[in-house]
């Protein structure tokens, strides 16, 4: 089962993804990068249906950088968010919907703030302190709201991405290999190895 | 989507393959205790689908001076259970002694509603149909509600509604009743407040709850024995 | 266990047996189940009952007047939509002051006459001075219905019970699931879409039933009979009237209802309006 | 006077129709110790009849009221039970005050998830059998074997629809034990226990906060604190916290917290440090 | 409707309407967000509230959000409440065999200051009400609570009091809908937003 | 990036959530139930013209949704028409049957015949095959006399001189069936429609509240929105009116309207548009 976690800080978002890759009951790969990163302040991470997590994600990042080129600005994370979302909810009422549950996380440059999405199969969106995505959520989501302050430092919020892994490591059935997290600051992208 | 078409009207013998031995007869019934009184309510509309089947039909019964029970669904259920209350108020099912020939008294609120709900549990494969509250006063004289679900769950409660509109009333009882909400206001309720927050809670109900209407039967239970009101209702 | 709680309580899928053991074996069953119900034949089939009426009557109609009660209902048994049987009696007497008037299946109605008369037998052989009562017989009528729904084998019919007793008079009925009411006016199966509005309207009108005459009343309910019989195809024009006072019971010779109506209008009625 | 009894409990039974769904059952002593009787609908498959009955598409749909969040875990001062109080059927909320540990006597405590009544009734039931067991024998039956009578009760009523989580706990020559039990028969011996449809997010915070070693009362605020947070993310978990507290003496009370105060109250203090 | 959860509910009093809505973003059993708002202003003095679907409140949201400007473009006025419910009525009916899960509610003053609100179902039928229209996953609560508490000619202070008091309290015996609430009343010179103290369970 | 504007309304239905929605059915997500209209309509034909009654109560599931709805449609100055069945599809199958009728009209320079109607409604309904859940009441006056039709959802139709529909039809008919005679008439014919429509309103529970008439003749027609209220709400024995600041709030804006006046000065040019007229 796949999880992503997102938590925003003082200045910072922190996403996490889980590297399995699995096909019926095999692991067919650890160390799967489910992330995109769709320019310089945002980030995707998808799960769901496999194929169309990739594909949706990479349709989304060639829009946005299209976007940024095209216009020479970034688009912030809330534009990005409101963009995935009605093209999420588009691709519902046509024929080949794509199934994917995803985590935009980003860094507003102009407004200076952490902002991260929430984003279900459905093309639900909200704006959230923190998120979690899959079987993981249940566990993870009470302990957020248990240690979870606006003004984590990015140390602290590493420190409780740590306790959520280690919660799930003893409390799911399932195997839990190791986690990546992408760190997104006003400087940019960051890729921490937990 | 169900049509209006005559056609597709239920007719009351139904052609099916499979017996459904349960029936909705809506109807709502509410209680609630205070300090000295308890007060039981219901409806007396009996229908089924979109008929009406009689205008009064008592779905409360009183037990003794000092219970109450009221019950809604399957009316069939309800009276059969009713009836088998008062045999065992005579005659205890676990030992078939007359419980009042063996104890010498009446059971009190709380032993029938303790038997209740293991008389309930005993259908839980085959269970009643019906929705029960039990009003009464207790030992101290203090007013008492005990409510069911249709296995036999109970719980002592202050308030409660239950049937057709138990959605639409209950909220209102939490409100004015619990002072839900509202906890700077809390106080001590009256007979004569309790029995307009009633009959208000019923005209209300039949405003938007098509199952209940036609008339409103109100027990109320004090030291001096167990009294009864009516009241009309709308019925459409 | 689940943790889903919208699933506690009913058995779960899994649970239905993917051995398919059912009905269970005997030394299956837990020690402290019931066999009010059992678990069907010892064949191992299941018992299968009738599910589905077969030859039936259609309404039934009943009204309480200033002294006493009116039943009626037509002489029709129909076979699906055959109309089979056209004289048969669907109202009985039960007692000197007591009838039971039937819709539905007419076979489980056969069987339950049978057992009213063989409880009305032995009550008079009991001789005791006391005899079984409309209220009585509605009790015991009552349980028979509600027995037979909790086996899963129900009576298939709705029973009108009318009468006298103690100067109270007595209207109620119970349908094939147990459900026993008693209302100043009643009518099952079509009539009680058809003939109830007009019985209830004339009833609040009157203001109750004890300011209504048997000539209102009997009039009232030829005309409900009139219109059960324009507008429910199941409905015959032949039926009978049954009349419960503190003098006793006296049910009708059959009447005809087609004298009563008016067809003259339907000369004007032409196409559905292309 | 046994025989007086049992000619007029069966005098006014019909030769045609005989039962009438009225008990008429003679006096049996030794009925106070079998299993309790239940009815059974009389189709070739019972079970499918009762899931059709309580199935939420069921056109007259029997909505079986259901509890939720609980949990227990052991330390070194004994155990602490902590539960919330909501009984939904189906998404409506039927009760806000149910009481989900259940005194099966001074010393031992069940919890209540699953079927409401299956758990208030089999505990019931419990308690019973556990005080014949203590007239018998002279001595207090043990956690284990009290644990054990429960979970055989209940598994021979397998697949046919009970549903019932329970934990019991209590005191015993052995110390404080914590037993897990339900309806498909499991019978678990532990330290940590959560159970009901909020119990992941209870256990989330339970794991994180848990020390052995803590004092009686972090233990009860830990008991307190992951039950609120269960109710916080849980739909279904909500109303108030009950808090039990077990040790050597008996079972103890430790409060009932309303939900919407503990939420503002913890609201106002600070979040704790991240460990 | 059940899926995400959440209720909207509105009420008219004395030359002033209010509009509430609870603030859960569920997922089934599961709470995501507890500031997740179901009404959107429409113009100066007109809000529309869609409970229902989260995914169809967005998309309808935007869709409104088009609609509306696109009328005051062409019509250099803004939208009337009533017309409002039309366009919201016949946007829905569209789509009468694959329906938006919602059930939208409009609540405004219209041009004279005269209160409006109306409700319609997922396939725009329009129900006209004088008193108060309910939506969402609590509507029984919310009907019970409003034919019990509303009177006519509230003053706007007491009509807060009232459309309050009726949301918490329907919200509470509902599961799926409740943590948080916002009630928007509407006066002729002001428009008051207020996040009230709720249960949070 | 293309344009990412909604599309415009191109007239008909639209399918695109249907893939969707029946995904989620059939992850057992329940539907949401449209608004129903239980329903009494009732049409009779009189002397002079037609009158047509139905009921107030609209209904989702067992709740009354709309305890006051209107159900008697307006298609043309001379024919009206009563709706059972979904209460959406009653109300837009009448609205666009009327621009229909209205363009007819427009075209042909003759008032409407109610027969026209009928096929139209007819032919609409039996397009969707039942989809669209109407059954109508349509009666009105035109050259050829009072007419009367019933419409079936699957688009058959009826004439006759006296129809009830909805699930209260067969307890007004059992008023129609034995007080309605020919050649009635006025008052009479509005006292049996009213008659009809409260035997379906108290004995059936798809149907409540008021009655609603409308009579048309060859010259007039007569709206009796609401003619008998026989329901009114039973008076509340208490009033629940809160006191002030009972609710808690955590926080509150409030946003002043500010009028913005346009006050035009005419500027003072009185003599310059005379015209010189010598």
């Amino acid at each position: 089962m796949e999880t992503l976690f997102g938590i925003t800080g003082k200045d910072f978002v922190i996403a996490a993804y889980d590297t399995k890759a699995v096909a019926s009951i095999t692991m067919m790969k650890i160390g799967e990068d489910k992330s995109r990163n769709l320019n310089d302040h945002s980030v995707m991470l998808y799960s769901g249906e496999p194929g169309d997590g990739v594909h949706f994600a990479e349709y989304i990042e060639r829009n946005v950088k299209l976007n940024g080129i095209r216009h020479g600005l970034e688009m912030s994370p809330k534009a990005v968010a409101s963009f995935a979302r009605r093209e999420l909810a588009d691709s519902l009422r046509s024929r080949k919907p794509y199934s994917v549950n995803l985590l935009i996380a980003g860094y507003d440059v102009k407004k200076d703030t952490p902002a991260l999405y929430w984003m279900d199969h459905l093309a639900s969106s909200a704006e959230v302190p923190f998120a979690a995505h899959g079987y993981g959520a249940y566990y993870c989501l009470s302990m957020m709201d248990r240690y979870h302050r606006p003004d984590i430092t990015e140390e602290e919020g590493i420190k409780l991405l740590k306790m959520c892994i280690n919660e799930l490591r003893t409390r799911m059935i399932l195997n839990m290999p190791d986690f990546v997290a992408k760190v997104v600051t006003k400087e940019g992208i960051r890729v921490v190895q937990l | 989507m169900m049509s209006t078409v005559p056609s597709e009207l239920p007719v009351t013998a139904p052609i099916e393959h499979r017996f459904d031995p349960y029936v909705d007869n809506g109807g709502t019934l509410l209680s609630i205790a205070g300090k000295d009184f308890c007060v039981v309510a219901a409806d007396t509309r009996l229908s089924e689908g979109y008929s009406i089947h009689t205008r009064y039909v008592p779905k409360s019964v009183k037990l003794s001076d000092k219970t109450v029970i009221s019950m809604g669904g399957c009316y069939a259920d309800c009276l059969t259970l009713t009836k088998r209350i008062q045999q065992n108020m005579e005659a205890s099912l676990v030992a078939p002694m007359w419980y009042r020939h063996a104890h010498g008294k009446t059971m009190s609120t709380a032993a029938i509603a303790q038997m209740l709900s293991i008389m309930l549990y005993q259908k839980r494969f085959f269970p009643f149909y019906s929705w029960c509250i039990l009003g009464g006063l207790d030992e101290e004289g203090r007013g008492a509600v005990y409510t069911y679900d249709p296995v036999g769950s109970y719980e002592r409660e202050a308030c409660r509604c239950a049937g057709s509109a138990s959605s639409l009333i209950q909220p209102f009882l939490d409100n004015q009743i619990n002072f839900k909400n509202q906890a700077s206001e809390r106080r001590e309720l009256s007979l004569d407040q309790v029995l307009r927050i009633t009959k208000d809670s019923f005209t209300s109900a039949t405003e938007r709850d098509i199952y209940t209407g036609d008339y409103l039967e109100i027990f109320v239970i004090t030291s001096n024995g167990v009294e009864l009101q009516k009241m009309g209702l709308k019925k459409d | 266990m689940d943790h889903f709680p919208t699933n506690w309580g009913n058995p779960r899928n899994e649970d239905g047996e993917s051995y398919n053991t059912y009905p269970m074996a005997s030394n299956k069953v837990p020690q402290g189940v019931q066999q009010i119900a059992g678990y069907g034949h010892a064949s191992g089939h299941p018992t299968t009952h009738t599910q589905s009426p077969v030859v039936t009557g259609t309404s039934v109609l009943g009204l309480k007047f200033k002294d006493g009660v009116l039943m009626a209902a037509d002489n029709l048994a129909s076979y699906g939509s055959l109309a089979r049987f056209r004289d048969v009696e669907r109202l009985h007497k039960v007692s000197d002051f007591t009838v039971i008037g039937a819709s539905g299946d007419i076979s489980d109605f056969q069987y339950v006459k049978h057992l009213l008369d063989a409880q009305m037998i032995k009550e008079y052989n009991a001789d005791d001075g006391h005899s079984l009562a409309t209220p009585h017989v509605f009790e015991y009528l009552w349980r028979i219905m509600y027995n037979r729904r909790s086996k899963m084998n129900p009576l298939w019919n709705t029973f009108v019970l009318g009468g006298v007793h103690k100067g109270e008079n007595f209207l109620g009925a119970i349908d094939l699931k147990g459900t026993p009411y008693q209302s100043p006016s009643i009518a099952t199966g079509f009539g009680s879409h058809l003939a109830t509005p007009m019985l209830r309207k004339a009833l609040d009108n009157a203001g109750g039933s004890e300011n209504l005459t048997r000539e209102e009343a009997e009039k009232l309910l030829v005309e409900c009979m009139k219109v059960c019989w324009l507008r429910d195809a199941r409905s015959s024009f032949k039926y009978q009237i049954a009349a419960i006072t503190s003098q006793g019971v006296s049910i009708s010779e059959p009447h005809d209802l087609r004298p009563l109506t008016y067809w003259e209008h339907g000369r004007d009625v032409r196409g559905y309006g292309a | 006077m046994d025989a007086l009894v049992s000619k007029y409990a069966h005098s006014s039974a019909s030769p045609l129709d005989s039962s009438e769904g009225f008990s008429q059952a003679g006096f049996d002593a030794a009925q106070q110790f079998a299993l309790p009787m239940f009815d059974i609908p009389m189709v070739s498959n019972p079970i499918d009849f009762l899931r059709a009955h309580t199935d939420p598409s069921a056109e007259n749909r029997i909505r079986i009221q259901h509890g939720t969040t609980t949990l227990a875990f052991k330390f070194q001062g004994g155990i602490v039970v902590a539960v919330d109080s909501r009984a939904s059927g189906g998404s409506y909320i039927a009760s806000q005050t149910v009481k989900k540990v259940i005194e099966i006597n001074p010393y031992l405590l069940g919890t209540m998830a699953g079927g409401a009544a299956d758990c208030q009734y089999w505990e019931r039931e419990l308690g019973r059998r556990c005080r014949l067991y203590e007239l018998r024998n002279k001595e207090r039956i043990s956690v284990a074997a009290a644990s054990k009578i429960l979970s055989n009760m209940v598994y021979d009523y397998k697949g046919m629809g009970l549903s019932m989580g329970t934990m019991i706990t209590g005191w015993d020559k052995t110390g404080p034990a914590l037993y897990y039990v339900d309806s498909d028969g499991s019978r678990l011996k532990g330290e940590r226990f959560s159970v009901g449809s909020g119990s992941t997010f209870a256990y989330g915070v339970l794991d994180t906060g848990y020390d052995f070693d803590m004092s009686v009362d972090d233990a009860i605020a830990l008991g307190k604190r992951s039950i609120y947070h269960a109710c916080h993310r849980d739909a279904y978990s909500g109303g108030s916290v009950n808090v039990f507290h077990v040790k050597e003496s008996g079972w103890e009370f430790k409060g009932n917290f309303d939900f919407d105060k503990l939420h503002w109250d913890y609201q106002a203090q600070p979040k704790g440090q991240i460990v | 409707m059940e899926y995400n959860g959440g209720a909207v509910v509105a009420m008219v009093g004395k030359n002033c309407v209010a509009i509430a809505c609870d603030k859960r973003l569920g997922v089934q059993a599961m709470t995501i967000s507890t500031e997740f708002k179901k009404i959107f202003q429409a113009t100066p003095k007109t809000y529309l509230g869609l409970p229902g679907l989260a995914t169809d409140v967005q998309t309808l949201a935007e869709k409104f959000r088009f609609k509306i400007n696109m009328y005051k473009l062409k019509e250099e006025r803004e939208i009337e409440p009533r017309t409002l419910a039309h366009l919201v009525s016949s946007t829905l009916y569209e789509r009468r065999f694959g329906p938006w899960f919602t059930e939208p509610v409009v609540a405004g003053l219209d041009k004279n200051n005269n209160p409006f609100i109306c409700n319609t179902d997922t396939i725009g039928c329009i129900n006209f009400a004088k008193d108060f229209v309910v939506s969402g996953t609590s509507t029984n609560q919310l009907y019970g609570m409003c034919e019990s508490l509303w009177e006519p000619d509230l003053e706007p202070e007491d009509l807060f009091e009232t459309i309050s008091q009726a949301l918490m309290n329907a919200v509470d015996r509902d599961c799926l809908a409740g943590w948080g609430a916002e009630v928007v009343v509407i006066t002729p010179d002001k428009i008051i937003t207020r996040t009230l103290k709720s249960r949070m369970d | 990036m293309t344009s990412r504007l909604p599309s415009q309304a191109k007239g008909g239905f639209n399918f695109d959530n249907h893939v969707r929605n029946a995904a989620m059915e059939g992850k057992g997500a329940a539907l949401p139930k449209a608004t129903k209209t239980g329903t009494t309509i009732v049409g009779l034909i009189y002397k002079d013209g037609v009158v047509l009654g139905a009921d107030t109560r609209a209904t989702a599931g067992p709740i009354v949704a709309d305890k006051n709805c209107e159900k008697i449609h307006y298609l043309a100055p001379n024919m009206y028409c009563c709706g059972a069945g979904t209460a959406a599809d009653t109300e837009m199958t009448t609205s666009l049957i009327s621009s229909q009728l209205e363009l007819h009209r427009l075209a042909t320079g003759r008032q409407a015949r109610i027969v026209t109607a009928m096929t139209l409604l007819k032919q609409m309904l039996f397009k969707y095959q039942g989809h669209i859940g109407a059954a109508l009441i349509l009666g009105g006056v035109d050259i050829s006399g009072p007419q009367l039709y019933t419409i079936y959802p699957h688009g058959s139709t009826d004439k006759l001189p006296y129809v009830t529909m909805g699930s209260g039809s067969l307890n007004a008919m059992s008023v129609f069936e034995s007080r309605w005679t020919p050649n009635m008439d006025r008052e009479s014919a509005i006292e049996l429609v009213k008659d009809a429509i409260e035997a379906g309103i108290f004995n059936d529970l798809g149907s409540g509240s008021n009655v609603d008439v409308v009579v048309l003749t060859k010259d007039k027609v007569d709206v009796l929105r609401n003619y008998a209220r026989p329901n009114e709400r039973g008076v509340k024995e208490a009033s629940y009116v809160f006191r002030r600041g009972t609710t808690q709030v955590l926080k509150t804006s409030i946003r002043d309207m500010v009028d913005i006046k346009e006050t035009v000065e005419s500027i003072a040019t009185s003599t310059a548009m005379e015209v010189d007229a010598v």
